[in-house]
């Protein structure tokens, strides 16, 4: 009955019961810690297993379902993608987790995600789905109602739109199962290739293609679905965020890669390709590349850490999105790519910020500055993201990022191309605010005694800091299980170098390079050069007075003249629509109650007779 | 044991309630404690039946008098019924260890009549086979309810039971026409009698006499526009009668009316009704969930969230397939688990605290962690997140309207349960969240072991749902199969 | 044809449909209730002729008797006149 | 006007709609299924030869059962609705001498006539529900003449508790001796009364049944109006 | 064409219905239910009418054949006193709330709304 693929879904949820249970500061921190660590042990042993054989499979009915859970190769990475980065923020969260409420949802959330990864028929996928939206959404209302119901409503409303899909499905197949699903398509697919009636009308595919593009986009953070992410990331736990922005929107990922293994052939057939890429998938990397752009400048305007990194999060999803879209063998394998990179990254980087809030509890770059001095191990992770973040070699977010960037270009899409270089550019843009506005500068007199990050932090930060280190010098570790998902060499090369066949990179190459560049570089500087010690405050004022409204330093409106220049389009929110069509549908249940049940008797009574009516008029 | 016995369900709680004035000379507080002991006997009962059922897997048919159906009134304890009498009679059990706090208004002896009463009426009208005698159980029914509502003799209370009164007048008596038109077409009250003629009615007959059935009915079941009355009856009736109210008055309608539609099978009738229940249900889901979405009385907000769950279940009995009712049922006895425990909660919080309103739900997780807890997770279950029981039921009761079709009318639930969500979670927003100056409560010993255990009952079926699931399949065979129902009542030969 | 019983059955309905509309329409709810009580009256004279004594002695004595008994009874106890105004309707006045 | 507009409107659909529907169910035709085999078989399955008497309380005792608990249930609702704390008779009068004289006069042979109604019940039209409601008349008399007048409370709760309880009590012995809850075991086992159909030492357990339902529904019925009668005293609520 | 008794009887119903869709006095509209009741049993004993025969009590001279149908007095008279229980305890609602509202005008007595 116990089979492993069960324990790696539902270890994470038992500790987090029984930690919540026993709430003893520091048994609740260990069980919660075991139970992140169980999934990752398993997984990585699963490794072993799937070398041997295909897929590890687990299959259990309960109330009338036959859940099917099924581990093999693409879900295997994600898995992995959620059993690292979850770990590293459930270690994160021994320091900055206050109760067991968080413990209890945080890892619930944790299995929710592996089962979402690891779910191999639609009713467990929609079940996860939906414990895995809940449990984050109970992290973000305990901090805040107005973000949580937000990210709440939005998801819902994703998931129920991906179940109506999931019951459109179900009506015409007749069954729940990924295999028969996608044979049952696919064969569709072949009757309406050959000129026969289909299973599924247009519409139909449309409309099931439309849906789940909802539900997942929603999930993905993609735009102009995104309007949830900037908030409930900043909103909770820094540490869960790591969580929240590295594994949970990948679930989102993972559905636009279920959308091509389960209706892939279905949607090409009926809807044709568009150049190189199927149609509905350029739908998906166009709605990608629109989030680059507006993830990335957004992300450029926040003066507040927590939002900066959450809008440049959805920016990163947009990589993803586009990748996929793309829909070439070597695009998704890109985007896979870059899902691992961005979760790597993207988790190290809200751990570092849960670190900074920890420590000095400013979320704000206008109360910070000088930080590297006070911290240095965690200066030093952030070094080592933002080059990753920023796509420089030889970190793992450059290899991913060239990978995509090829792809894209390969197949002559200068659209999408063009927006993946732009949002590279952007995301130069704030990331030089973050570098230059928490690190370095002038420090705030109350920053002083700061302290570097805690222990558990520090390890959080080590394990996704080298990992991106290791990835980005050897990138074939990465792209050897990636060639397993197509079972042939979509990208070649060694561990060290890819090798696309238009292009390569070597990673190891790159690295020793750059130890040279540094090396002479030290060289040069302790050899002679003169360097002036300036102190901080020295700084120099030309032209225009400052005023405090039009004071742009690098920690206080930095990109108000970029702000300026997108007023118009700033104008045009999705977050305020959906705030207005919500206060719409409000009163009018306000008006609608207070008219329907007024009070009167007798206006009831009138519902009955016209009820009657009704009835009357049926039968005559 | 001579199954027989099982008329015990009915005469138990009569005799007991005719025995209420004779106690009383023992003094007031024996009451209830009488009360107590009794519905304690009921569920015994019940669970007699309940075993009997289904491990016979034979419905029991209680003959009155002896006489075979249709000559004499039969009961028919099947599988839905026997399972419905052992929640109304578990419910009523725990609610008379509520009413000994909850109620304080005099005269205690005509509340514990009147409490007897109500759950026989619900008892009566899910297991009986004649439908005159249903409209009978229905009136027992209604009218204790009535008398319930306007127990508290505020204004509010008697308004509520005025509204309940005349809106439920008008439905008996157009129940009661469907009734005269049924027999005179047919010749016969026997419910099972009934189905097995249905199909030589004549169809306009047929269609004004389901459609009177049905309106009479849906006003006990609470389908939109008919259910104006509820939630004042909810909000005014003392705290122990809207758990029964919600939990089972209400899905005996429902029952009654399901029946009964489904006893016409084979009339050209029959679709449209179905069609008119799922608008009705529709309806009252979307309206129910959108009237509750300002509330700031937290009983008048559940009720209307009660409402809304009602036009689900009544939503899954219209698409009328074989998973659909399923669902439905299992939706019924979830429904019922979670809206017990939120009512008793909230009713509580209610007496505890002076006022059902929101304010009084402000930081109540430092006032009352326990009750705050139990509403959480009841209010966890009924938003439909998995690992809670209506998880579930709603689920599957989803896909089964999605299986055949009805694609619009799930869009419209799953928006309504948007709005569901909404409320639910602004109120566990406020209660764990919020602060208040108020100094922490002692919880009531009794009452936090009923809630504790219909927690663990609504997380043990949200993770285990099977051996429940199973039960209400065979309930909703039972429900859902006609031929077998008739087949079962063992009919005297005097058709022709 | 129309002979003498037939004769009685419609006068009695349409006796008891009149008293009905004068009990609705009577302003003066005691004589409202005797209207009521007349329908109930002529009722029950109809089942009579409808051939079931039992159902005409029960409607007679309780159906006409004791509910406009328990009628008078509480009109006592609350007003005996329907306000004049005449509302302008639920739809209009909320 | 509006709204009597729409009304009568609605309520002419509606009335032609039943009508229509009613037109199929013809009037004075036979439509007799189960209720032939009543009429056939009443007199040797219950004695009764008032055949609707027999209906009531043999063949669907389970709605007579029903409807006394109604009624049961409206008397306890007066009671616990009208409910005050302290409550009197505000009478402003007394009735006229010969209405006082009359109803007293009257009183036992108005409650003999009810007895005589319930208890031929199974012959002559009657029975239990307006042989209570002429006995409730009595009492309705006393109220009307005797500004003062109560009835003796301790009396009728317990005898109409008592009164029920015996009809399920009769109900549980027919369950005991025949295996059927309200089954007729004077009837049916004992066979008691099978010579004499058509006399009043017969139809079984109907005499018995038809003087608790009496005596159930005078008193019920008679505390309904008492409840009525009665109003709060000032402050007394 | 239907009977005069069918007529009569949904005359009754609908001037009941009438009287609950247009009074505003809470006393009226429950004259208007007791009329309807009285309606639907009118209605339900004409429905067991069987021309030409006699009530059904078998003393001499009536015979089964000669009877009519028992049933529908039988639930008249159940019918009936659930009528009468129905009223009462209306009526007693009315007065609560007379004393409660001081009217018993129903557009006035709206303190549970929305």
């Amino acid at each position: 009955m116990i089979n492993e693929l069960m324990i790696i879904i539902f270890a994470p949820l038992l500790a987090g019961v029984l930690a919540w249970l026993l709430d003893i500061k520091g048994i609740r921190e260990a069980i919660g810690v075991i139970g992140a660590a169980i999934p990752l042990a398993y997984l990585i042993q699963a490794y072993q297993t799937l070398s041997t054989q295909p897929s590890i499979q687990y299959s259990i009915a309960l109330a009338g379902f036959k859940f099917e859970f099924l581990l093999y190769q693409i879900n295997w990475i994600f898995a992995m993608i959620a059993g690292v980065v979850g770990f590293a923020a459930v270690l994160g969260m021994v320091s900055t987790a206050k109760d067991s409420y968080e413990w209890l949802f945080a890892l619930i959330s944790l299995t929710g995600v592996l089962g979402v990864f690891l779910a191999d028929d639609l009713a467990g996928f929609f079940i996860f789905w939906e414990v895995m939206t809940f449990a984050s959404f109970m992290m973000v209302l305990k901090y805040n109602r107005k973000a949580s119901l937000k990210y709440f409503l939005l998801s819902v409303f994703g998931a129920y739109a991906m179940l109506i899909a999931i019951g459109i499905i179900y009506a015409k197949v007749g069954a729940l199962d990924f295999a028969t699903i996608q044979q049952v398509l696919y064969q569709d697919a072949m009757r309406g290739a050959f000129g026969t009636d289909t299973l599924f009308s247009r519409n139909e595919m449309i409309l099931v293609f439309g849906l789940f593009l909802i539900a997942f986009g929603v999930k993905a953070g993609m735009f102009p679905l995104h309007v949830w992410a900037p908030d409930a990331y900043s909103e909770t736990n820094q540490s869960y965020t790591a969580m929240f922005s590295g594994v949970l929107s990948k679930a989102g990922v993972y559905g636009m890669l279920v959308i091509y293994i389960l209706l892939g052939t279905r949607l090409m057939y009926e809807f044709g390709k568009f150049g190189a890429a199927p149609k509905f998938g350029y739908i998906i990397a166009l709605l990608g590349g629109l989030t680059i752009i507006v993830g990335g400048l957004l992300a450029a305007l926040q003066e507040d850490i927590r939002k900066l990194f959450a809008y440049s999060s959805i920016s990163q999803i947009g990589y993803i999105l586009v990748g996929i879209g793309v829909g070439t063998a070597l695009s998704i394998e890109a985007a896979i790519y870059h899902a691992v990179s961005h979760a790597l990254f993207k988790g190290l980087f809200f751990l570092i910020v849960a670190t900074i809030i920890y420590r000095t509890g400013k979320t704000e770059f206008k109360d910070m500055g000088g930080l590297a001095e006070k911290m240095p191990i965690t200066f030093a992770m952030a070094f080592v993201a933002i080059l990753s973040l920023a796509g420089i070699p030889p970190l793992v977010g450059f290899a991913s990022k060239w990978l995509l960037f090829e792809a894209v270009i390969h197949e002559n899409m200068p659209i999408l191309g063009g927006m993946i270089f732009f949002g590279s550019a952007i995301g130069f843009v704030y990331l030089i605010r973050f570098t230059y506005a928490v690190w370095f500068g002038q420090r705030p007199t109350d920053l002083d005694d700061t302290k570097d990050a805690p222990l558990p932090l520090a390890i959080a930060m080590g394990i996704l800091a080298l990992l991106n280190v290791v990835f980005g010098i050897a990138p074939g570790l990465v792209a050897k299980e990636l060639n397993k998902i197509f079972g042939k060499e979509v990208i070649g090369g060694t561990i060290y170098e890819l090798n696309l066949g238009f292009g390569r990179y070597n990673g190891l190459l790159i690295t020793i390079w750059l130890v040279v560049g540094l090396v002479i570089a030290a060289i040069i500087y302790f050899l002679g050069a003169k360097v002036r010690k300036v102190p901080v405050t020295d700084t120099y004022q030309a032209g225009n007075p400052v005023t405090m409204e039009y004071n742009l330093t690098i920690r206080r409106n930095f990109f108000l003249p970029l702000k300026e220049t997108l007023a118009f389009w700033l104008r045009i929110s999705f977050d305020r629509l959906y705030q207005d069509i919500g206060k719409w549908i409000e009163d009018l249940a306000e008006t609608m109650r207070h008219y329907i049940y007024n009070g009167s008797v007798q206006a009831y009574a009138w519902y009955l007779a016209i009820v009657l009516l009704i009835l009357a008029l049926w039968g005559v | 044991m001579n199954p027989q016995y099982a008329s015990l369900l009915i005469a138990l709680p009569l005799f007991s309630a005719f025995l209420v004035p004779l106690i009383k000379r023992a003094g007031k507080k024996v009451i209830l404690p009488y009360l107590t002991l009794v519905t304690l006997i009921q569920t015994g009962i019940a669970a007699w039946a309940f075993k009997e059922v289904y491990t016979t897997g034979k419905p029991i048919i209680v003959l009155a008098g002896g006489f075979q159906p249709p000559v004499g009134i039969n009961l028919y304890i099947g599988h839905f019924a026997a399972l419905f009498v052992l929640i109304i009679a578990v419910v009523s059990f725990f609610m008379t260890v509520f009413s000994m706090k909850a109620i304080d208004v005099e005269p205690i002896d005509k509340y514990a009549m009147l409490f007897l009463l109500l759950m026989l009426g619900a008892t009566g009208m899910i297991a009986t086979g004649d439908i005159f005698n249903l409209f009978v159980f229905m009136e027992i029914t209604a009218i204790s309810a009535y008398a319930l509502t306007g127990y508290n003799k505020t204004g509010e209370a008697s308004e509520a039971a005025m509204k309940y009164i005349i809106l439920g007048g008008i439905g008996s008596s157009f129940f009661l026409v469907g009734v005269a038109l049924l027999y005179g077409s047919l010749g016969t009250l026997n419910l099972a009698q009934i189905a097995m003629l249905a199909s030589k009615m004549n169809p306009t007959v047929a269609q004004a006499a389901l459609a009177l059935l049905v309106f009479g009915l849906a006003v006990e079941a609470e389908l939109f526009p008919l259910n104006a009355w509820a939630p004042d009856a909810y909000q005014a009736s003392p705290h122990p009668v809207t758990v029964m109210f919600s939990a089972f008055v209400v899905k005996a309608g429902l029952y009654a009316m399901v029946r009964i539609v489904y006893l016409f099978k084979d009339t050209p009738a029959f679709m449209g009704i179905l069609n008119l229940i799922l608008i009705l249900g529709t309806l009252t889901v979307v309206i129910g969930e959108l009237s509750a979405l300002r509330q700031t009385n937290v009983k008048r907000m559940l009720a209307y969230s009660s409402i809304a769950q009602i036009g689900l279940i009544a939503v899954g009995f219209g698409v009328a397939t074989p998973q659909a009712v399923d669902a439905a049922v299992f939706h019924m006895v979830n429904h019922a688990i979670v809206k017990a425990l939120m009512f008793l909660a909230v009713g509580y919080v209610a007496i505890t605290l002076g006022c059902p309103c929101i304010e009084s739900f402000k930081g109540l997780g430092k006032k009352m962690p326990l009750t705050a807890f139990a509403i959480t997770v009841g209010a966890i279950s009924i938003v439909g997140i998995p690992l809670f029981n209506i998880f579930w039921s709603k689920f599957r009761l989803l896909l089964a309207a999605l299986q055949v079709g009805k694609t619009g009318i799930v869009a419209l639930i799953l928006g309504a349960s948007l709005v569901e969500a909404v409320y639910y979670f602004r109120l566990i927003h406020a209660m764990w969240f919020e602060e208040s100056k108020d100094e922490k409560v002692e919880e009531n010993l009794a009452f936090s072991i009923i809630m504790l255990l219909l927690v663990a009952l609504i997380i043990v079926i949200g993770v285990y749902p099977e051996p429940v699931w199973n039960l209400v399949q065979k309930a909703a065979t039972d429900l859902y199969n006609v031929a077998n129902y008739i087949k079962n009542v063992p009919l005297l030969g005097v058709s022709p | 044809m129309i002979n003498c019983v037939q004769c009685i059955e419609y006068l009695i309905v349409i006796l008891m449909i009149v008293s009905a509309i004068f009990a609705v329409e009577w302003r003066d709810l005691l004589a409202a209730v005797v209207g009521m009580a007349a329908v109930s009256l002529f009722a029950s004279i109809a089942f009579f002729l409808l051939q079931a004594p039992d159902v005409a002695m029960v409607e007679a004595a309780i159906g006409a008797a004791m509910s406009a008994a328990v009628f008078i009874f509480a009109i006592k106890r609350t007003e005996r006149y329907e306000s004049e105004e005449e509302g302008t309707g639920w739809w209009v006045r909320w | 006007m509006v709204k009597r507009a729409l009304a009568i409107i609605i309520i002419l659909i509606t009335g032609y709609w039943l009508a229509n529907a009613l037109a199929q169910v013809p009037f004075g035709a036979d439509k007799m299924l189960v209720g032939k085999y009543y009429l056939e078989n009443v007199k040797e399955q219950t004695g009764a030869v008032n055949a609707v008497t027999a209906v009531v309380v043999n063949y669907r005792g389970f709605d007579t059962l029903g409807e006394v608990t109604v009624l049961f249930i409206a008397a306890t609702g007066v009671a616990a609705l009208l409910w005050r704390k302290k409550r009197e008779r505000t009478a402003k009068s007394e009735g006229s001498v010969v209405l006082q004289t009359g109803s007293r006069l009257l009183l036992p042979f108005i409650m003999l006539f009810g007895a005589y109604i319930f208890i031929h019940g199974h012959l002559t039209p009657g029975g239990g529900f307006p042989g209570g409601a002429t006995i409730a008349t009595a009492f309705l008399m006393l109220y009307l003449a005797f500004r003062e007048y109560e009835i003796p409370h301790n009396v009728f709760e317990p005898l109409e508790g008592l009164a029920g309880m015996s009809y399920v009590i009769v109900g549980l012995i027919g369950l005991a001796i025949g295996g059927y809850f309200l089954f007729d075991w004077i009837w049916q086992t004992w066979q008691l009364g099978h010579a004499n159909i058509g006399r009043l030492f017969s139809a079984g357990f109907i005499p018995i049944i038809y003087t608790l339902i009496g005596l159930k529904v005078g008193t019920e019925l008679t505390g309904i109006v008492d409840n009525m009668v009665k109003e709060p005293k000032e402050g007394g609520q | 064409m239907i009977s005069a008794y069918y007529f009569g009887a949904i005359s009754l119903i609908l001037i009941g219905l009438y009287a609950i869709l247009t009074k505003r006095n809470l006393l009226k509209i429950l004259v208007g239910l007791s009329i309807m009741e009285t309606g639907v049993n009118l209605l339900l004993i004409s429905v067991g009418y069987v021309s030409g025969r006699t009530a059904p009590i078998l003393t001499e001279g009536a015979t089964p054949q000669t009877a009519v149908d028992p049933i529908p007095q039988a639930l008249v008279l159940t019918a009936i006193v659930i009528g009468v229980a129905t009223t009462a305890l209306a009526l007693t609602v009315a007065i609560n709330l007379y004393e409660k509202y001081k009217t018993l005008d129903i557009e006035k007595i709206r303190g549970l709304r929305g």
